[in-house]
């Protein structure tokens, strides 16, 4: 009890809480669910743009798409060290994606079926990811919080270079400018459902207000994306749907109702590619099994080796 | 009608080529592996040795267009150009299979790249020699990665064993083709211009053969016969289906078109 | 910009081109196993299914190219269409994954095709009844050939009813899509046009709840949500590679472009 | 001994020589080994195109090889049926297929790499089997002669789609004609080599013209295809080889020496794709093995259900 006063009173002076520092467990149990499921979508996030990298239209665009994906590895990488540094080890969070039992982004469930779709999804998707990350920049738990410096950083970069990729196609032929139409209209409302269900009906958040691990509620987050989409996707000639208009009185754009069915069949995993991601997942790793136990294998022996011929 | 292409008009853009496709090519292969790997660590490898690969592609066919003069670019060779009138080795072009194979391919491939470009270092082509320092520093690191994974496999578990050396044994057989000197590749090569691949056969066997030894594994024996030559724009049937999903978009929507990428 | 093709400009072209975009990628499919089947019979079995899904396709979008009327041809919308103006089932493009997958995907989609081309076969346009009647026999077959395939399956060894089971599960999620019923779609079919998909569901449950239960299978229960419509242009991500293959040949060498075929 | 004299006696009046008769073990030896390798020769032969199948550039190109395809497989079983008249089972004739232990024509070996390879393959593969294959029709053996009527007319049929598939290329591009060009320049001198190694070299081959399941040496084939196959050549605007050139006082066309290194090479497994093709193969029939466990199984449920029933 004092202990926890003690922490809470830290997190009130902005200081940040360690990896050895006092916490609650369901402090450490949130941010070990929260951290990993963000860790999970990265990775999981891999595979609709993975699947493109073989079509690139130019080498330019090719060597782009594979430095983007190989920062998101790498964001998966960072982010579940610093959820290891929580007590709890990559292997079994990766077990529990693997099983079914962790949850990643719903919006990698959504079909990545043209160009188009891989710059948009640099634009919206890892747009909305930094809207969402950047108050995570000054969350409580240190390690996360730095793994959201760089993490905000590179995304904040692809965002640019999939925001370019679709300037470029507006300038082309009829048939580019319809491609990227036809994304936007197939992704604009899922990003939007990237950042949670209404604050009416969304679970933990005072809590997680509290203990400074969210610092803003869904609804103020998705005001803000789409405050900052709407001239954008104007700006590259975008006809957008007739729910979103300029409120003068609120100062925002309104985008009227979600369909948040939508969002929970996707989250129930009724995902156009629900299934697909999840095989594709399996598959590396049932494919690589070999080779992880190689190498642990190796190591073991050159480490008895080692042993040995410091015994001698 | 006309013979296909031959390499004696320009041969020295397609040697330039050459290079340039070995190193597009295999980047492809490489870029099939991303959210493939066996985990987090080897998906960012293979996405290294693709950019760097792809990188190379993109300076060497830069150059090829510019030896040709015929106003085509990078991205034209690489994507709207036909298969026939590729001129990379069938080793590159041959499907990745599992780790095993992709790392045996990994280890022949990157010795040979490496001497090759040691050489070209030294062209008496300024704009080659400098092409080729700035690979030789990556292809270097290739090297050493695929000697360590080979040596880590060959000396992992059996099964690790089995399947590496699968990847010799069965790719072996487009050895021969990698050491294939053209009359007009010796001719660059005695004015100092390219590297002639034949006399890049016993450095590379020394140094499989050291890693192969340290790695538990067999060298395999014999010589297959060439079945075919780059240099006459024949492949494997792997490079043409390769090339539908490298080409598919730009055959589609070119830029020629007026299409913006 | 313009939002992307609406169906409701002519929507019995839309009609006819989602007929021939069925038989079309559901040929492709079957094409894909040839020379790779359990047996000689069934490579045979799987090539006689290609030719008459091809030739439904071919009859179909001919007729589709003629109710457009600028000037297509069943060639061109076939091989030089964008892959968001496809109007095929998703069910349709999914892998052919293993046997068991296929031979599900085959009961489940000609059981369908079947109740829609006797519906067809009694169209008021007397063109498009004459195409179902024909065709109305080649699925009257696929139809049995693939409630024995899995009866023989459901009923053999333990793996094979695992198998098929599978198929079933995991290709469910493809169903509702089958019986989605735009507006211009019960429009056609109030004129005696068309037949709306919604008036053949009790139908195809019926018959094929009496398949499963005679081959041990069971029925997967739930009806998945729509997420996106071939009539917006919507699909799975198969598509896309599927086409890769498919067009490659004329997206690289157009008859627009003078080459002949 | 008095069978064998009659034996021959029969063969030498023409006769047909049908399952249940009386034949030396080495004839029914040799006809086992030669239609197997013919039936084998029909089923790998379906991979080199099967593989352009899902390529082919118009509906029509594509309903017709798959119908070619198809027929190969047809011709697969014909052959595998006339066989099993002698005694060996089909499954033994294909487990030494996939053993390697039985060959097939090395013509499969080499690489199917544009869509001209395609109609090449009907015009000349199928052109030197048929001209292999006609004198066969009248060969010793019933059940194989029958099934080579059959065999050669879907043949010559394909031989023709073949070469109007490269008609209609030659009246198409530039690139279009580069395409023939080159096919024709890989796939002539292996196609000569289909007639088997010259009459000098060949094992066998008096025993078989003896017991008439030959009846014209590889050599002799091997012209009346040449000069069968040079005009066809000209007409589509080929340009052939130096050393075909037309011999006045022979009246054939010349061809010089043919690469049987090359050939000895194939044969011995060094041909580009000959893995490939055992790959291909074994992988059918690993992937198959449970469906076709499943229809036994099947079917053997059914019998014993019948039985019962017939015994109630």
């Amino acid at each position: 009890e004092a202990g926890e006063a003690e922490f809470q009173a830290r997190i009130d002076a902005d200081e940040f809480i360690e990896p050895k520092d006092f916490m609650p467990e369901a402090y450490r149990k949130t941010l070990v669910r929260q951290m990993s499921q963000h860790a999970h979508s990265e990775i999981v996030g891999m595979l609709p743009e993975g699947g493109w990298v073989t079509r690139a239209p130019t080498l330019k665009r090719k060597i782009i798409l594979v430095a983007k994906v190989q920062d998101e590895a790498g964001h998966g990488l960072y982010i579940y060290s610093a959820a290891e540094t929580l007590g709890t080890s990559r292997e079994e969070m990766v077990s529990q994606l693997h099983s079914g039992k962790a949850k990643y982004s719903t919006i990698f469930n959504y079909p990545t079926t043209s160009w188009a779709d891989v710059c948009t999804i640099g634009w919206l998707v890892d747009g909305a990811a930094i809207t969402n990350q950047i108050p995570l920049c000054r969350c409580s738990y240190g390690p996360y919080a730095r793994a959201m410096i760089r993490v905000c950083k590179e995304e904040s970069f692809h965002m640019r270079q999939g925001y370019e990729g679709l300037l470029q196609m507006v300038k082309g032929t009829d048939e580019q400018r319809r491609m990227v139409q036809d994304s936007f209209d197939r992704w604009f409302w899922p990003s939007l459902m990237m950042f949670g269900p209404p604050d009416s009906d969304s679970a933990h958040s005072s809590q997680n207000m509290a203990w400074k691990i969210k610092r803003f509620s869904n609804d103020e987050l998705r005001q803000r994306f789409v405050d900052a989409t709407v001239p954008q996707a104007e700006f590259l000639g975008i006809t957008l749907p007739e729910q979103v208009v300029w409120n003068e009185e609120r100062g925002h754009y309104d985008y009227g109702d979600l369909d948040w069915d939508e969002f929970w069949a996707v989250v129930r995993g009724d995902g156009a590619c629900s299934a697909n991601r999840m095989d594709a997942r399996n598959k590396a790793l049932d494919d690589g099994a070999w080779v992880r136990e190689a190498a642990t294998a190796f190591a073991e022996k050159q480490r008895s080796r080692a042993t040995m011929i410091a015994a001698e | 009608m006309k013979s296909i292409y031959t390499s004696d008009e320009n041969p020295f853009f397609q040697y330039v080529l050459g290079l340039g496709d070995d190193a597009l090519i295999l980047g492809q292969r490489w870029s099939e592996w991303l959210s493939k790997g066996p985990n987090l660590e080897l998906d960012i490898a293979a996405s290294n040795l693709a950019l760097d690969l792809l990188g190379q592609a993109e300076m060497l066919l830069t150059y090829a267009a510019e030896l040709e003069g015929k106003g085509r670019t990078a991205d034209g060779l690489s994507f709207l150009r036909d298969g026939q009138d590729f001129r990379n080795h069938w080793l590159v072009e041959q499907p990745n299979d599992d780790w095993g194979v992709t790392t045996a391919r990994m280890l022949m491939f990157s010795i040979y790249q490496y001497l090759r470009y040691e050489k070209l270092a030294k062209s008496s082509d300024a704009r080659l020699a400098e092409i080729a320092t700035k690979a030789l520093k990556e292809v270097s690191y290739h090297r050493r990665f695929a000697a360590e994974w080979t040596i880590r496999l060959g000396g992992g578990t059996e099964e690790s064993n089995r399947r590496v050396q699968r990847g010799f044994d069965i790719l072996w057989r487009f050895v021969p083709e990698l050491f294939e000197t053209v009359a007009w590749e010796q001719d660059l090569a005695e004015k100092g211009l390219a590297a002639a691949s034949d006399s890049l056969r016993a450095a590379w066997d020394a140094d499989l053969s050291e890693i192969l030894a340290e790695a538990d594994l067999k060298k395999p024996e014999g010589e297959s016969r060439l079945m075919g030559s780059r240099h006459n724009g024949h492949h494997s049937e792997h490079l043409g289906t390769l090339l539908c999903e490298l080409q598919y978009l730009q055959r589609t929507y070119p830029t020629a078109g007026g299409a913006v990428w």
